[in-house]
């Protein structure tokens, strides 16, 4: 489990790595950098090579915004096997559903509870 | 009266009878804390909003410069003024408030002497007794016009400046006695095509660099006339290019005399990056802290260079370059001009 | 682009671009890249720290423990957002701090917060995703491509 | 600064321990049923209890592989459930890993329904009820309704 700890901080300081890079380097702004991950994320998958590196790193991969891209891939895929074609429109949400609407319901809540602090 | 190119000559010698600045708590642990004439623990200012607040410093201001100078706002005959947030509206309300009428002006953070050049020009020349200048800008409401919501997590460039909150006004007279507005040299729009919203430094100084040539020129001075060439808002980067291209261009300008807004206001360690910036900032330094050093007979002679990057986040977005501005205004002590 | 955009710049303006880079600040990449390291490992692991305790104390496996997890963590972020620190965090931290999804729950939960004095409806409503739609746009996107691509391979390319 | 920079320490040192807190409690409750488990199969053995030498066969061969730390099984005279911990470096490949041992499984106990898991919750759930088992009053149809629920634990997905 100790290992678990390590590689999921490990592997999940490298992804933010690259994100500081493309930040830094690429001079990207915060939203084109949070962008680039998420589809990179998507392309990864559909590689098959993102769900390994969950099973390595847990956490590390899975906190960063990248495993959303690779989630909505997976939604899709999964009905896609179900429903056909027609599954990669109706699946994509099935399995990213909770980062989202946590970040709805908090902004929601934080928006009634707090004032921005300048 | 129009000297050399673009430079006028107010031979009435309108005073600045009164000034009023008003901050923020971030101001409050500057540098200059003590000259200002008021300064809030509370960045809301107890108001609703942040673009009330921002409306609130100007108002205070505004009433603190007429109660300074025994003036009762029935007597102001013009109030020019103006912001940074869309349409003005901090100003716009601020000057219902007063009732005078009313002149808007947006020249970004150069505003401050873009106001005092015109309200020295229109007192010069008999169009009013008594004109209420300035400018002001409030972080949290230009921050998230400009940039980000104020809690986002965007990480800063070490060439990002911070917007202050304050607010300058000054109350300009030909009767009465002050610091004289002497000369002003209105800038012309310069773009060097650099397009890095976090490095207003960079994009801003050759404007500056522009003016003051054009001032000096015009003048027919040299710069050791003035005791002090004080920019707006330059910060770090853009004092030391402005400096080097001055140097370049063969002017002869000493170090300590050529000083910036944006690196007057903040102590060292408060976490500003390349320095301040702001439409406000220009005015509370120089309606404050410069005025004071004159009053007290530390300075005779200064040139504001007011510096003003006149973009929009919409422009930025659509990859356009920053165009930039300066206006200089001299003001010098009694008012001996050359 | 940038090749571009320099091929309209006049060459005053092409001169300047240097001198002025020669004087700027220079982004400490590598610093800011071991603080994003720090951190961004930092905030992961907190999230695996959570993830084991869902599973430990619920019925949560390794599979299922990804949402609870992703809700804390959002959760976690609204109280360092609305107490006015993440930004600070972030400050330091660059994209340690933006990359994990409390980044992402920041974006919206910031926005959120920022715009409530223009009203519930057209003030939170209208600007909770002006900052993290882009990556719901080109995740989805992306997404549909990709599984698009794939299942029609799949399908029909025998693969 | 200087609060600002103390109160950045505070909340960086607060999320460090309280996750390394959690770190402990996970590690110690884990311990707690390791040690649990260890006193009842020391324990005797009832005669009407279900014969676990098919699942004791089939932990050791899962555990005899070398991409394999630990493994735990139990099994009614119908089902076998087989939970096993993949060496980290090789949770790369944990897809592959648990099909070739699904079909190890398979090979080796035909007359069985398998349900096999490399997940770390159904390794506790699994372990949990393999201590049960030692209990007087517990029995093959509780048994089978546990590994049951365990089978449907471990094929949720999200």
């Amino acid at each position: 489990m100790s290992a678990m700890f390590f590689w999921a901080f490990v592997v999940g300081g490298l992804i933010c790595v690259i994100g500081q890079i493309l930040m830094d380097v690429f001079k990207l702004t915060p939203a084109h950098t949070l962008a680039s991950l998420v589809v990179a994320g998507a392309i990864l998958d559909g590689f098959g090579l993102y769900e390994p590196l969950i099973d390595f790193a847990g956490a590390g991969a899975t906190i960063p915004i990248t495993s959303f891209g690779n989630s909505l891939v997976h939604g899709a895929l999964q009905e896609a096997e179900k429903h056909g074609i027609i599954g990669v429109l109706t699946g994509m949400f099935e399995v990213t559903s909770a980062g989202i609407s946590a970040a709805i319901v908090f902004g929601f809540i934080g928006a009634l509870l707090f004032r921005p602090k300048g | 009266m129009l000297k050399g190119h673009r430079t006028w000559v107010f031979e009435n010698k309108p005073a600045i009878l009164s000034t009023a600045t008003v901050g923020g708590p971030f101001e409050a642990n500057g540098r200059i804390a003590d000259d200002f004439d008021l300064l809030h623990e509370d960045l809301w200012l107890g108001e609703q909003s942040y673009e009330k607040a921002h409306k609130v410093l100007l108002e205070e201001a505004m009433f603190k410069a007429m109660e300074k100078a025994g003036i009762a706002k029935e007597k102001v005959q013009l109030i020019i003024a103006g912001d940074l947030i869309n349409q003005m509206t901090p100003t716009n309300f601020a000057a219902r408030t007063i009732g005078a009428p009313y002149l808007g002006v947006f020249g970004a953070c150069s505003t401050s002497m873009e106001g005092l050049a015109l309200s020295a020009f229109i007192v010069n020349h008999g169009g009013a007794d008594y004109i209420l200048t300035g400018a002001a800008s409030h972080n949290a409401a230009v921050e998230k016009q400009f940039r980000y919501p104020t809690e986002y997590g965007g990480q800063k460039p070490p060439t990002a400046q911070w917007t202050v909150t304050g607010a300058g006004v000054a109350l300009i007279s030909t009767y009465g006695d002050g610091p004289r507005v002497t000369s002003a040299t209105i800038g012309r729009v310069v773009d060097m095509g650099l397009s890095d919203p976090f490095n207003m430094g960079g994009a801003m100084a050759p404007a500056a660099v522009d003016t003051i040539e054009a001032h000096l020129r015009d003048m027919q001075i040299d710069a050791s006339y003035y005791d002090l060439i004080v920019t707006g808002d330059l910060g770090k980067i853009g004092r030391e290019i402005s400096l080097d291209l001055l140097r370049q261009h063969g002017m002869n300008i000493e170090e300590e005399r050529y000083q910036d807004c944006g690196l007057i206001i903040y102590r060292e360690g408060q976490p500003v990056l390349s320095g301040a910036s702001g439409a406000g900032c220009s005015a509370v330094v120089a309606y404050g802290h410069l005025l004071n050093r004159m009053k007290r007979g530390e300075l005779k002679r200064i040139l504001v260079v007011a510096t003003g990057a006149l973009l929009s986040p919409l422009s930025f977005q659509q990859n356009e370059t920053i165009p930039c501005i300066a206006h200089a205004v001299a003001i010098e002590h009694g008012g001996d001009g050359p | 682009m940038a090749n571009e955009k320099r091929k309209r710049l006049t060459s005053t303006q092409q001169e300047y671009h240097l001198f002025e880079k020669e004087r700027e600040t220079k982004r400490p990449v590598a610093k800011n890249c071991v603080r994003a390291f720090l951190v961004g490992g930092l905030i992961c692991a907190v999230g695996q720290a959570i993830s084991y305790f869902y599973m430990y104390f619920f019925d949560f496996t390794e599979q299922t423990v990804g949402n609870p997890t992703v809700a804390t963590m959002v959760f976690l972020s609204m109280i360092f957002t609305g107490l006015g620190v993440y930004d600070r965090i972030a400050q330091f931290a660059g994209a340690g701090s933006a990359v994990p999804v409390t980044g992402f729950g920041n974006a919206v939960i910031s926005a959120a917060i920022e715009h409530r004095t223009e009203g519930f409806v057209l003030g939170v409503g209208a600007n909770m995703f002006k900052l993290a739609g882009s990556v719901i746009l080109f995740g989805t996107f992306a997404a549909f491509v990709v599984a698009l691509v794939k299942t029609v391979a799949t399908k029909w390319g025998g693969l | 600064m200087s609060m600002r920079k103390w109160l950045f320490a505070t909340i960086v040192i607060c999320v460090w321990i309280s996750g390394c807190a959690k770190e402990r409690e996970v590690k110690q409750q884990s311990l707690q049923g390791s040690g649990f488990m260890k006193t009842n199969t020391n324990g005797d053995m009832q005669p009407d209890h279900i014969n676990q030498q098919t699942a004791e066969q089939a932990a050791a061969r899962i555990k005899a592989r070398e991409d394999i730390k630990d493994a735990v099984a139990v099994n009614t005279s119908k089902k076998l459930l087989v939970a096993y911990q993949i060496k980290h470096m090789h949770r790369f490949y944990r897809k592959q890993i648990e099909k070739e041992i699904d079909r190890q499984l398979m090979h080796l106990f035909p007359n069985y329904q398998i349900v096999s898991s490399s997940d770390l919750k159904i390794f506790w759930k699994t372990k949990e009820l393999r201590g049960k088992i030692g209990n007087k009053d517990w029995n093959e149809k509780k048994t089978d309704q546990q590994i049951e629920k365990i089978r449907q634990l471990s094929e949720e997905r999200t």
